[in-house]
Formats: C-alpha cells, structure tokens, sequence
C-alpha cells in the first residue's frame, strides 16, 4: 500500500464541473448523484443536462457525448455557470467536444483506457490530444478508469460488461473526493434502486469507494476542495425540474381548487416530461389523454373544460401552431384552459433538443382575429412550479385560456427547491354557477369573467361556440355593433387581469443608467450579469417580466426610470417589439439564437460595452 | 341561452328538448326531419335528466343542430367534434354525450378524430349527416360524393373515389355501426334509440337530402317506385329479403355475396343469409358495408353490428380508481416531497 | 292609353343604389346586370354584395334579407358607397333591414305585393310601415310589382311559380328607367343564359320592358336622372371580383413563368371561390386539388413547389391558423408558395360572411421560431389580380412563403377593370437548377435565394426537410453558430425583398398637417375621406401600404414628413403596432371592428377631429 | 447535399442508393435491415433513373431514412409525408413516390391523410415501420401499442385499443395491401418490390424491432422457436397452411376462419382456404387483417390485397389532357377577358 500523504484542502466558493461522455456511460446520472449529494451538504445548485439528439449514437461518435453541467456554490446560484471549472471525460469525443467550453486553466480528469484508436478516430482526433500539446495549460488528470475499475471489481459476480457499466461510479468517487462530499447518500440511492440486484449496488458502491480511495491515495491529486454549505433558507429542500415543477404546479392547483385535472396531450420533445409526470398521479383523480394529436390533445381539454375540469394541455413550438384554431375557439367560448408551450428552437421541426425564447409573438398572436389570451412565461427551474398555479388561478378566475411559456433550458435544468407550505401558496378557485335566477351564458361578473355552467346542472342548459355571440344571451349574433362591443369585451377582460398580479419588481436601485429586462429562462444569466456589473459599479438593474400579456401596471414606470433598456433574448428581438410598441421606448437589444441559455459573460459584456469601460462613470 | 325550467319530475316530451332558437336550414332541408327524430327520441332515451345530455357538434349546416336542442351543446370548430366531445365524457361519464357532424366535417377534415375515437370505443353516440356534399360553403364535392360528381370545385367531375362511411368505421374498430335515412322517421327513431342505448362508439349514418346542392341524392331509397327494390332492411336473426314482395335475398357464395330470387324456386328462404349483428368479427358487417357501393345490390339499412368492449372513458375512470384504492387519495405534501429531500436549518 | 308627360331630366354626378329582398328573390342577379349596364354606359363603379349567413333562410325573414349594393358616377368610384340614396325593397324585411343606411330624404322603391300580414309579421313589424310615418322623410315610391308582373306576363306559358320569378326584372327596368339605362345588354345577356328555355329569357324580357314602361307612363315617377360617362383610360374592360381577380393574377404568374400551377385548399368561407375560379382551368394546366384539410392543402402544395410547380394554397383566417406549422416548413425548406388568406370575422369561427383585417399579425408572426415570411395586401378587387402576380413573382425569386392578405370585401366586391396587355405585366420567372458543378441546395444568391433543383433532374439529387439545416450543404446541422446564422440569413432575406419593390406612394402632398396610412380593403375608403378632407382644405394625405414584411424602403421618411400619423383599420390596430414598434413614432388609431367596410364618412369624421373643426388652419 | 454523380449507363446497385450521411439510429435497430433492403431493392424497381425517385418522411426514427438514401428526399413535418407526396406526384406523375413513416406518424397525427391517400388512390408507395412505440420521443405508447401497455405515459397501461393498420388500411380503401418483418429480408425485399410494382396507393406494414423502448415486440415472429408456428406467408394462389411443418391450416366455417389439423387425417390440403390477392372485395383480406389480433392464429405476411383502379394523380393528369384537347390550350387573353366586357373609348 503507498503511503498516504497529507493532501492540502482548498475552499471554494463557487464551482462548476461537467460530467461528459458516451450517451451509454451513465453521465446523466453520474451528474445528478451529485448534484443529490451537493445539495444536502447544503450548496446552492443549479444543472443542466445535454442529451444528445439521437436516441442512441454509435457509442464513440461526437454527437452521442451526452453532458451534465453543475454549479454549486456557498452563496446564491442563478445559472448552471458559464464555463466549466473541472470536466470529467470518458472518452475522446467527450473531451473534443467539450474542450472548448473549459474554463482556461481548468482541471480534466480523463479515462485514459477509452483514448484508443477506434475512439480516437470516432472523434476525429488525428493524434492522441493526450500526447500532444491539445491539453497544454490545463490541469490534466489521467486516470486508467476503465481498468481501475475493473480492479476493483476482479471479485464481484458481475459480468464483464456489468463491471465496465460501473466506471462511471469509479469517476464519482474521485469527484466526491476532489470536492469532499460524503457517499452515503449515493450509496443509499443504489441500495434502493438495485433493490433487486444488490450485486450490482455492491458493485458500483465498490467503484465508487475506489474512485475515491484513488483520489486520496495517488499521487495525482495534491489539492482537494471545500464548497461551504451556502446560507439558504431554513425548510425542507429537493431538488425539481422545470417540467416536474411545472407537472407539480398544476397538481397543487388541482387540490386546491377542487378542480381535477384533464391533460390532453401529445408527446414531443421537451414537453412530454409534462405528460409524462402527470400520467403518475392517477390517484389525485388527474385525466391524462395521449391523443392522437395536438388538435385533439387542446380540443378534449376543451371539452373538459365545459365540464368543469381544470383543463390543461402542453407542447412544444410546432405543436403550438398546430393549436392554433383551437385556442382561437377557447377565447371565443370564454373557457379556462392552460397552454402549456416547452419552447425549442425553431421555425419548424427545427432544433427539438435545444432552447429558444422565439415563440413568444406566436403565444401573443398566433391565431386569426382578435384573439387575446393571458401569456406568462417561468424563469427558472422552480418557478415554473409557482406559474403553473399563476396560470391556472388566472384562467379559472378570468374564464380565459392562458398560455405558460417555459423553454427546453428551464424544463430540463433543475435546482433546489425550498418546499412551500401548501396553505402559503396563492388560492385557485372558482365556484360553478348553480343558481337559474338571471343567468345568462355570458353575462359577467366585475372582472368580466363569464359564469361556469357545467355540464349535468339542471336548468342551466345552454349552447356555446366559435361563432360571433351575443352579449350576454351568448346566442349566435351577427350584428356589426355586438361584434364590435364583444371584441373589445374580451380585449378589455385580458387587460384587466393586470389588476390582479404583482407588480414588475427590480433587482438593483430604482433608477439608473440601465435596466436590463429580461423575461422566461435567462433569467439566472441576467441576474448574475447584472449582479456582477452593479458589483464593478455600474448603475445597471435588472427586471424580468412574469406577466407579458398584460403587463405589470408599472412597468411603464420601471422602464421610464432608467436612461437605457437593454433586452437580452434568444430571438432576434420578440419582447423588444412588444415594449417598443407598447411603450415607444427606444430599446437596446442582445440577440444570440443559438439554441443555447446565455452566458453571463455575454451580458455582462453587452453592459459593459453600453455603459462604457470606466463603469458608468 | 339558458332555459330555466325546473327539474322535471314527469316524463319529458318533444317539446323540452325544443331550444328557443330559430331553425335557419333551408325549407326542405333533410335535416328538418333528423332534429324531429332526435327531439322525439331523446326523452325515451334519457328519462329525466335532460341537464345530462350534451351535443357536440363541428362546422357544417348539420352541426348547427345543438342550437336547436334545449340541453346543454358545444358548437365546436370543423372537424374536432369527436375529440371535444371525448374530452365531455371522459370528464364527466355520468353524460350522454352526442356527436352531430357532416361528411365534410367527420370524414374529410374530422377524418383522424373519428378513425381514433372508433379504435378507442369512446362512449359517444356519433350521427353523421350524410349528404355527400358540403352545404354550408354551398357546394363543393365531399368525401362522399361520387367520382365524377360535377361541383363548383369539380367543374369537370371530381376524381377522388368517395369513402364508404361504414367500411372505415368497421376498419378503424368501432362497435357500433348503424344506417339510417332522413325520410324514414320511424325507422330513423329506432336508430337514434338504438344509438343511445349502445355502450361505446356508436356509430350512426344518416342519408340526407341537401335539396339545395345535391338534391335526389338519395332518391334511390327514397322515391315510392324505386325504394323497396333498394333498400336491405337488417334484422338481427332475421334472413335477408328485400322488395316489394320480399321476393329477392340475399345469399353468400364463399365470402361473395350473391342475389337471388325466391320466385322461380330454386331457392328458398332458408338458403338466405341470416342477419347477425352481434358477429365478434366485422366480416359480415363488411360484406354488407361493400354491397352498398354495387348498384346491383340493395342499399342495407339498419344495424350492421354491435358489440361491447370497454369503453375508453370507462377504463380512465376504473384506473383512477383501482390506482386510487391500491395507493390511496392523492397526498399532495407526499407529492412534493418526491423521493429525495434534506433539510437545511 | 294614358297620356304619357314629359319628364324632367337631372344629371347627377354619383349615385348608389342597393338592391335588396328575399334571398329568393334574385337581387344578386339584379345587382349585377345593373352593374354591367352601367358599366357598359361608361360609369365608373364598385359593388358590394351582402349575403345572408344562412344557405337558404326561409323566405320573408330578416336574416334571409339578400342587398346588392353599387356605387356609380361619372368620376372616379373607389367605394361601393357609404349609404345609398335609393332604395330597392323587395319585401318588409328586406325594407326593415336597410332602411336605417338610407341617406336621409332617400328615395325608396317598394313592392307593396309583398307587405302583408305574413311578410310584415316575418319582418318584426307591428305596423304596416307603409302605412304609418316610418318612412316620413323619404322619397318612397310604392309600385304593385308582382301583380304588374303578373299582368304583364298573362299571356306567356310560363307557371304562376316562374312568372312571379320575374318580377326581380320588373324592378330592374324600372331603374333602368329611372337612371336612363339601356336594356340591350341585359337582354342580351338573357337570350345566352336561357338559350335552353326561351320562354324564360322572352318572360324576363318582357317583364323588364314591362317595368321600364311603367317608370315612363305612370304618374309615380316625375323625374329621372342621367349620370354622365366617366372619364376612363381607354381600353377594353370588364367587372372583376377580387376573388375572381386573385385567381386570374396566379393564372397569369404561371402563364408568364411557365410553371402549372398547383392549388392545394380546402373550402371555407369567403375564399372557396378561388379554388372554385382556378378549378376551371384545366386546360392551362391547373392543378387543383380539394384537400381532406387546411394542413394537406398547404403540405401537398409544399410537395408541387419542391417539384418545380407555381405552388398556392387559399383560406380564410381558422384555416389559416391551421396552415401555420406547415408555413414553417415552408420557411425553414425555402420553397416558393404562395398562401392566400381572404380575412374575414375573427377570432374562432367569428363571423364568416362579414369582412376583417384583424389577421394581419398572425401572418406575420403565427408560428414558432424566428419563421420570417413575406406579407402582402391587396387593397381593391381589381388590386388583387397585381398582388397575385407580385406574390408569385416573390415568391419564386427570393424561394420564400408569401402570405397575400385579402379579405371578404374585396374578395367579394367587384369594379371595373381595364384589361391589361399581357406584355405589360411583371415579369415573373425562376430557373430550375440543372447545372451540377459547383451545386449545393442551401448556396446563395445574391438576393439570398436557393437554388431550386427539382426532382427529376439528374445529379442534383438532394434532401430538405424540417430541421435546422447547414448553411449551404443543407445537411441536417444542430451546431450553435450554424442555427444563429441562418436565423439571421432566413429573415436578411425577406427584408431584402425591399430592394425589389416599388416605393410607398402618396397620395396628396408630401408632406402636411396628417398622413392617413392604411392597409388592405380600406383602401377606397381612405382615399375618398382623404380627397374629401383635401378640398375642405385640410393638409391631409393618404398612403397605402401593399408590401408589409417587408416595409417599402421609404416608409419611414413617408411617416416622418407629417405632423401626426392617423391609421385607420377593421381591428384594434394591428398596423399600428408594427409600425411603433418599427418606427417608434406616435400614431392615431381609428378601429371599428364590425364586421362591415370602414364608411368614408367614419374616417373623414377622425380627420377632422384630429385636425381640428376649422380645416385644419 | 447533393451528389453530382454522372446519369448512370449501367444499372445501379445499392452502393448508389447510399448517401453519405452517417446513419443515426441506436445499434441494433430494425431500421437497418429495412435501409439496407430498400438501398438493395431499389436497383431493380428503379432500374436507370435514380433522379426520378423521391422519398418523402414526416418525423420520427423512421422518417430520418430519406436522409440516408442518394435520391431526392424531403424530411417534413409530422404526419404530414402522404399529404406532401401526394403533392409532389400529382405534380409530376413520372417520378416513382415513397413515403417512409412511423406508426406514430402515420396513424396518429397523420392518421388523416393516411385513409384519404388511400381512399385516392395516390400513387405512393407507403412504407410503414411499425414498432408499436414512439421511438424518437423516446418511448411513448403508440396507436399500435397493445392495450395496458406500461410505457413513459401509461405507467398504469394504456387504455387505448390498438389500431389493427391493415384494416384501417382496408377500410379506408387501399389497392395494395401488405405486411412484412424487419428481420426477414427477403421477404422484404419481395414485398418492397411488390409495392414499388404497384399502380396506386400501395401500403407496407414492416413490424420492426425497437430494441430500446420496445424490444422484442415481435419476437414470437421472429424467434427461431416460435416463428413457423406463429406465421402464415400468404402466397397468391395456395392455400393457406403453416407450422414448421407446414401441417396446419386455416379454413373457413361461413365467414369464419378456424385453424384445421392436416395430421389428424380429418382434414387434406383440398380443405384449407386458398388465397386470392386479387379479389374484387376486401372480404378475405379482412379476415386476414382480423386474425391478426386474435392470439389462436398465426400473423399473415405478405400480400393481403392488391386490385387495379385509376389513380388520383393519373385522374388529375387525363382530365387536363382531356379538357386541353376539348377545349384547346388555354389562351391567357381570353381568359382575362372572360364573358362580358366593354370598349372605353
Ligand atoms: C378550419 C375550417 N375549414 C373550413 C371551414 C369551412 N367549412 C365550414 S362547413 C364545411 C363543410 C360542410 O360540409 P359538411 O360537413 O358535409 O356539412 P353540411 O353543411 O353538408 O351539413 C366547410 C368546408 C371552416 N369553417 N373551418
Ligand atoms: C407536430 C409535432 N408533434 C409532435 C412531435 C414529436 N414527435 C416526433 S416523432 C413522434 C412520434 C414518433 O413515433 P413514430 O412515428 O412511431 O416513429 P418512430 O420514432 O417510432 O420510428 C412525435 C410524437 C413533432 N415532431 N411534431
Ligand atoms: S344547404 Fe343543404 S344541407 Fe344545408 S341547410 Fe340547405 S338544404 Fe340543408
Ligand atoms: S429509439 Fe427505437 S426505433 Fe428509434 S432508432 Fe432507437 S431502436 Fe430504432
Ligand atoms: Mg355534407
Ligand atoms: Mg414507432
């Protein structure tokens, strides 16, 4: 046994690794153990996972790397970090392909047994990068991975392609030992998911502890790190998803108002998670529909809606336009219903696994007429929890369909979440109409919301439709001036949901040289950015818009109090549109299309070069 | 508009299943007659509780009819009927749900939402207003027009073979599968009933004359001195016979269907093939379907098979339940707890 | 015989007249031969046909009114009329309906057969109106029509049923009569149409002659009016509906590109005709094909465009919300197509017999992703025919979707038009690419078009399709910098398109007090209002935009030169929000969203609000 | 990206059916097999004029196959690929069609166009792989699941019935009707060609294997153990008998199949039911289609149905020969003129 030396131990405040590797190397959930464990030792966190967009590359090639990147911290995490500080890689095509995204000067830790000629040629590497200067200026850590743990397994049971299943596990171990992280939690995890085949948990906790015996005992490693439990709230935490925040955001809007949930849907990239999450909660009475399309998935919710159910349907940008018709139908019959648009990059089939903010002019006005719904978008993991309730609370309260945007980056990113109490959370409910005595199917309460006379309610028997209605009755009405009237009643009905939400707050002072204003999943990046350039002393602060139709009332205000408005987007400039023509304010925009979240430093950057080199001064 | 009468304690007539509404077909309309059946059937098939029947309808002039229907209707957009009217059922299967449609409606644009709502038995009651034409856009050629039907679309004949309505319901699995023609009324009532009494898709085609763009459509089965020669009415049990002297039947040579005559005595009844709608295979079903587009045979009329299976809206219901009772009600703290938590203090 | 006297001759300068009665009753048929007379006479004109909702609503109902309006003068017509001076009624609803549009003091011609107890009863009227003061105020003249008919015709062989059929010809001669029309033509017109049954054109014949005769004899009528010839260019010339007019402008495109035509539709109110109109020439090659849907009538269209056809697909605005995923396709594919969307009544199914422009942001923005389309309008029935042919001509050029946005209308309207020689018209043209060196099916040229290869074509064999593609191989490519670059070629080409149009044109000075901007079917209104305004002395012009994505070139320096910027449109101001958002300058909105076409006095009114009472000195 | 090879003189073989994309479907997918017999097979369809075939997709595994074909390819949108093809055939009637599609494509969302390509008779040559799952979306269940299948959106079973795609296909009209198994490439081969050979809408059922999401769903087809019994290869012509030793049989009873013992000496090979693929009436390829659902019978492969009737492009293409003779070449000028004009002078 060699000796063991002393290693120094270094403390961090702020890290970010990216586990890569083949999409059969297990690195989503190498990744997300520990993320699991980094959370319970109590860093803030925030992920982001990077599936390949085929189901399952040829193990090897480029675009099978399949990629995990976390940021934790000892104080408030926004994003998943621009730059990777430490990059795990399993093979060749791993490091090629993630290379250029390392922090210069960062630390690679490689499996060397990988980096033979086929894999070597599957990454279009014409030399060894290890044998060449490809790695010069970064902290390279070759570790025989595979081998190693293969060593470690000589006496297991497990086959041979069991045991080389387990190397990932091997590369946790020495992460958890570089960051200093405990196993148990990994270990517990494996206990109850091979529950079956305690051979196999026996095997990959055996790696583990190996990987990280390795990084203690070796001479390789010299410094391990400390990441101080960030100063969050007190509670009880878990980490979630923005597609399992949105899935359980309906849910607890369904307890609370009694109402069950009809999800009609149909599978497509990155909003079947929604589906998928909901279809489990059978036993909360939850109706999940596959369809057999997107125009059926909405118009069966439409019909459950008539009916009195919370109704609900969720997709991503294609599948958007394809609903089109029927959300023009929703806003014409006055019925609550949930849009729920995963938005990806675009136009058409476009780029299904990557990001986008592009569709939300088409959330605004994609449809024929004038056909106003309610839009608001989430801006992070968690929050897309708390707007799902926003949602739902609106459409029932208001009779309207709104439409939640979310995007691919928040839907699949996942953070910790502090787990509200279920009394704390916002009140969604809405009384069907029972009484006979004056009612009429579209006679309206002071919000200009339209009774809800459900389906089975004796006496209040009545027709709705996607024809002109008339004030009130709601029978068929062609006449010139009940249009005219019932189009600026369903206009003025979206406007005054603004009387109903909160106010546009802003991050930083009240008033200044910037305001960067953002809305949906960059909302961590802008943040951080505006964090960072308010720190190097620019009078820069940051606003990000929940509601986008209506607008917050003051945010006419907000925007008024600031010499500049930068709008960072990941389109070429759809809310900048919208604030130019609602408020005739000249705006500065950042544009960066590349199915890619920003970067902070691409912000901070743009701010920079707005207010100046000399900090604003 | 809402009809404020009370909860009817009596049987209800006709006259409650009237909306206060004006009826905007064009005089002479076949669609007259199929409101008259429906408003006269509906109370033997729901007894009181007219506040539980629900219409749904697409875009078409058939689909006007939940206008007319005092209970409670959802005037959909063209072609999404079936689904709306899914979405109806499966989140309330105390309902009667109906679907009122066209042929332009159901089977061209409405084509997919009908072949998935047959394949899944979903527990509506489907009339179809077939008048081979689209009426409301006033005249275009429809899924069920025949090839070569001149049009406004088709000036020099359309070249699109119709679909057989029946055929595609049998192909896409439906359980129920009925015809019916507009100037039949007793026999259009007895459908209607029929249709409401099956548990599943049902299935119902109605012959309508659109007397302003495809008149005598079906005069063929409608004119006194040519109906009894072209109409098959089918009986459960009972043989195939049709003409005005029931002298014609039906007899199957292989899986070939043949005519024959019962007047020179070479053969009898017995040799005719006997009606069975309850067949667990769609084969016989299917040869009638086919003979209907053989102008040489009888057109048939009546039920060309039922049978039961679950109905989609029943199994979501006995999920929810079964998965309620294995697992419990719902806990909504359990649910957001997950499976991993800590906790910070 | 009774004494016939001498009657008074007045000339006026611009009448309208509306016919209107029982959808039974012919008055569609009346309108238009009225029109051809007068245009034959030399009139300039423009007409307006109203149709009922209903197919056949029962006769003598006031939904089952059927109006034909027509506007004619010796000058320039750009409108059907705000409200017409005379009055055709053929029954009480058709009275009751129209009345309150007549222009006060109003002349009225009625069919008193018709007024009794059971038409009156129908027509809501507790009173016979004829015989109270309802119509004090008016210039009614009461005429027996359908016995005067039936007496005229005793002696023909025609049944009771066809020779009250007639009588719609009794009342057009009698305004022949009065507005001193010749009947040659009508009778001309007749003998064709009845060639089979000449009983009838003789019946027909005969009760018009009846009616002309009865204006000349009887006492009833002591003046009749002459309106002069209008000063037209020379030439050749014929009615035109817009609808009939887009048709004929495809069939032209395709005539001078020498590419057949494929029409993908499906039928919908108020744009079947086109289909119907394209369906008929077979014999040039015109394929059209009646789809199962919205969706199949674009695809397939897409399918003829990639196959080297003049591709189009007509709707109106539900069936065009349907179109949008598959115009995505479009976009990311760039394939020539043309999509035409006759707007009418929004938003759902709204009202599909009435007019809208309420579609105008849906085209430009109804679809996911950054999906840049080209969009133009048409702003008269004749206008449709060069929109047409300027939609084509883009479309193939620049390898882009075109939207032509028309609407019910225009569609539905006609004019007069001047034949244009053939050889006068745009020139619209694409090669196919045969050349295979140096070929690629995403390489450029200089206005950013691809190469359109078609199938067939040997050694160009290649594949399109939905998801992003690499810039010039067209390989599927999910790459960063690859999709921000197309985005950003994608939308740099349709805003080239603006180096290829024609200039925004004023009407009225270059510069003034106020520019009325409009779009569309408003055309004629805001002309007339405008040319109004001037001679009162306003400093007021007008301008008209055709080309909206992109904006002519001079747009902005258009809007600049006036003080105040009035835009007038048939929805809660879709124009208007681009232009802020575009331009940031203040503009003044006018909308009226009643299903009908702007009258000249509503804008006119707007201008002298905004100018103020005293002409704006 | 394009391939600028020279028009070939000699016959092509399967090397220039190959494009030079990289091939992205998981390792060990029925795709494979089903390219490869496609790149194999074309040579002899198509024997010179590899520019004339185009192959149409919409999305899903199985609609990324164009890409990896050296012909004209266009990859559309979901459910989509009938519609867009059907375009592109009537627009040149010369070029030889294939739709790749999904059971999710196209029965799902394009269940629509699928039955009005079918009920047209399009000229298209639809190739449907058939995995009973969603495989790009990574394992939903699928219009061709089977009912209670546990999947990512069933995590209680589906409720849904499955289609059974030949008798929709069936139902809906189809000229040419076939089934075949990834595994099995000849037969592939054969039926690929039958289709290519056909005049019409010719649709392909391929079970095909997705071993991620839904791996062995055809195994009792395809496992050396139990395929012979589990198979019936319908050949035009002989009667239908099956097992490893070719001892079994089906016969009918009325309309009804039963399967028959040829070794008990009850039954010879005179009683088994001969197939006909080209009977006027879909009624035996109904029974087929049928008996594929019911566990007791073997699954037929091979040519249900294949009948000859004009195609709706070819339609589209004589009706414009026929009115351009009637009529003339249309004259632009008078068609702008059209009935009524007048002179300004
Ligand atoms: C999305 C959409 N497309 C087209 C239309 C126009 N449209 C209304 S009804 C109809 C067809 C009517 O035919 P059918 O369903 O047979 O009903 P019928 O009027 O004959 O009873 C069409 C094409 C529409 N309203 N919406
Ligand atoms: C409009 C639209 N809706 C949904 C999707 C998502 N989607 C892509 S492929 C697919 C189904 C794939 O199943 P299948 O057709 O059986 O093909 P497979 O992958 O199994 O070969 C779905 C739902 C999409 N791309 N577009
Ligand atoms: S158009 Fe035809 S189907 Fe429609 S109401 Fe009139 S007669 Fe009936
Ligand atoms: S997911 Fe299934 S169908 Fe798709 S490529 Fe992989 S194995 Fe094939
Ligand atoms: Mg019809
Ligand atoms: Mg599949």
């Amino acid at each position: 046994m060699p000796e063991v030396k002393e290693k120094k131990i270094e403390t961090l405040s702020d890290v970010t690794v990216r586990f890569a590797g083949d999409s059969g190397d297990g690195m989503q959930l190498t990744g997300t153990q520990f993320s699991d464990t980094t959370a319970w030792v109590g860093n803030d966190l925030s992920t982001l996972p990077d599936y390949p967009a085929e189901i399952r590359a040829p193990a090897g090639t480029l675009y099978g790397v399949s990629g995990f990147q976390l940021h934790f911290s000892s104080s408030d995490v926004n994003t998943p970090g621009d730059v990777p500080d430490v990059l795990v890689a399993m093979n060749p095509a791993a490091l090629k392909k993630n290379l250029p995204e390392l922090r210069p000067n960062g630390t690679i830790i490689v499996n060397t047994d990988s980096f033979d000629p086929k894999n070597l040629k599957l990454a279009n590497y014409e030399r060894n990068p290890l044998e060449d200067d490809t790695l010069n200026g970064y902290h390279v850590h070759e570790v025989p991975i595979t081998s190693l743990t293969k060593n470690a397994l000589e006496d297991s049971s497990l086959s041979l392609k069991e045991v080389s299943r387990c190397k990932n596990f091997f590369a946790l171990g020495i992460m958890y030992w570089l960051y200093n992280r405990p196993l148990e939690k990994t270990e517990e995890w494996l206990k109850i998911k091979f529950k079956n085949k305690p051979e196999l948990a026996e095997g990959n906790i055996k790696a583990m502890k190996s990987g990280y015996n390795f990084g203690e005992i070796t001479e390789i490693f010299t410094t391990r790190y400390k990441v101080d439990p960030a100063n969050l709230p007190k509670g009880t935490y878990r980490n979630i998803s923005g597609n399992e925040a949105t899935a359980l955001g309906f849910l607890t809007a369904s307890v609370k108002s009694n109402l069950p949930i009809f999800l009609g849907s149909y599978p497509i990239t990155p909003a079947s998670d929604i589906l998928q999450y909901l279809s489990n909660y059978k036993n909360f009475g939850v109706k999940t529909m596959q369809a057999e399309d997107e125009i059926a998935g909405i118009t069966a919710a439409l019909g459950a809606a008539f009916t009195g159910h919370l109704a609900l349907t969720s997709t991503s940008g294609p599948g958007m336009a394809l609903k089109a018709e029927a959300i023009g139908l929703a806003v014409m019959t006055e019925l609550p219903i949930v849009i729920v648009n995963v938005q990806r990059g675009g136009p058409s089939t476009g780029l299904p696994t990557k990001t986008e903010q592009a569709d939300l002019l088409q959330a605004f006005c994609g449809r024929n007429g004038e056909s106003p719904v309610c839009v608001i978008a989430a801006q992070t993991p968690r929050d897309c929890f708390y707007q799902a309730i926003e949602a739902a609370r609106i459409a029932l309260k208001f009779m309207t369909p709104v439409i939640l945007l979310t995007d691919g980056y928040i839907a699949n990113g996942s953070e910790p979440w502090r787990i509200p109490d279920i009394e704390d959370l916002p009140d969604v409910h809405k009384e069907f109409r029972t009484e006979k005595e004056g009612f009429f199917p579209y006679i309206r309460d002071e919000n200009l919301a339209r009774p809800w006379a459900i389906p089975g309610t004796p006496g209040l028997e009545h027709r709705i439709g996607g024809l002109e209605t008339d004030d009130i009755t709601g029978n068929i009405n062609y006449e010139p001036d009940n249009h005219d009237k019932m189009v600026r009643i369903r206009n003025q009905k979206i406007q005054n949901i603004a009387n109903d939400i909160s106010d546009l707050k802003v991050y930083g002072d009240d008033s200044g040289d910037l305001l960067v204003l953002g809305w949906g999943g960059t909302y961590g990046t802008l943040k951080d950015a505006v964090h960072l350039a308010r720190k190097n002393g620019y009078k820069v602060s940051h606003a990000h818009l929940r509601h986008i139709n209506p607008f917050p009332k003051n945010t006419k205000d907000v925007l008024k109090s600031y010499s500049k408005v930068l709008i960072p987007e990941i389109n070429l400039g759809q809310l900048a549109s919208l604030i130019k023509s609602e408020f005739l304010i000249e705006v500065e925009q950042q544009n960066l299309v590349r199915g890619l979240p920003f970067k902070t430093e691409d912000v901070l950057g743009k701010i920079t070069e707005l207010l100046g080199g000399n900090n604003g001064k | 508009m809402a009809n404020n009468s009370e909860v009817q304690t009596i049987k209800l007539t006709a006259k409650d299943y009237k909306s206060d509404q004006d009826v905007r077909w064009c005089p002479g309309c076949g669609d007259y007659s199929i409101l008259a059946q429906v408003q006269r059937t509906l109370p033997d098939i729901i007894e009181k509780e007219k506040a539980k029947v629900v219409w749904v309808s697409g875009i078409g002039c058939s689909s006007r009819i939940p206008y007319y229907i005092n209970t409670y209707g959802f005037h959909g957009i063209h072609g999404r009927a079936p689904a709306i009217a899914t979405g109806v059922k499966v989140a309330n299967p105390e309902l009667d749900v109906w679907v009122a449609t066209g042929d332009g409606d159901l089977l061209s644009i409405g084509g997919n939402h009908f072949i998935h709502t047959c394949r899944r038995n979903v527990d509506l009651k489907i009339l179809l207003f077939n008048n081979r034409i689209y009426g409301l856009t006033k005249g275009q050629y429809s899924p069920t027009s025949e090839k070569g039907k001149i049009t406004k679309t088709s000036p020099y004949g359309s070249v699109d073979y119709p679909f057989n309505p029946i055929s595609l319901a049998i192909g896409s699995g439906a359980t129920f599968v009925a015809r019916a023609i507009d100037v039949n009324p007793k026999h259009l009532q007895e459908m209607i009933k029929r249709a409401g009494g099956h548990k599943g898709t049902a299935f119902l085609e109605i012959y309508q004359n659109c007397n302003i763009f495809n008149d005598g459509a079906f005069s063929l089965l409608t004119d006194k001195d040519t109906k009894d020669d072209n109409i098959l009415y089918l009986e459960h049990g009972k043989p195939m016979v049709f003409g005005k002297d029931l002298d014609k039947g039906i007899k199957l040579d292989g899986t070939k269907p043949i005519i024959v005559d019962l007047t020179t005595g070479s053969f009898t009844k017995d040799d005719i093939l006997v009606h069975d709608e309850f067949s667990a295979e769609p084969i016989l079903a299917m040869i009638l379907a086919h003979i209907t587009d053989d102008p040489a045979f009888p057109t048939p009329i009546g039920v060309f098979r039922q049978i039961q299976k679950e109905t989609y809206d029943g199994a979501i219901a006995s999920q929810i339940d079964f998965v309620t009772e294995k697992r419990g009600k719902g806990d909504l703290k359990k649910a957001l707890f997950g499976a991993n938590t800590w906790e910070v203090n």
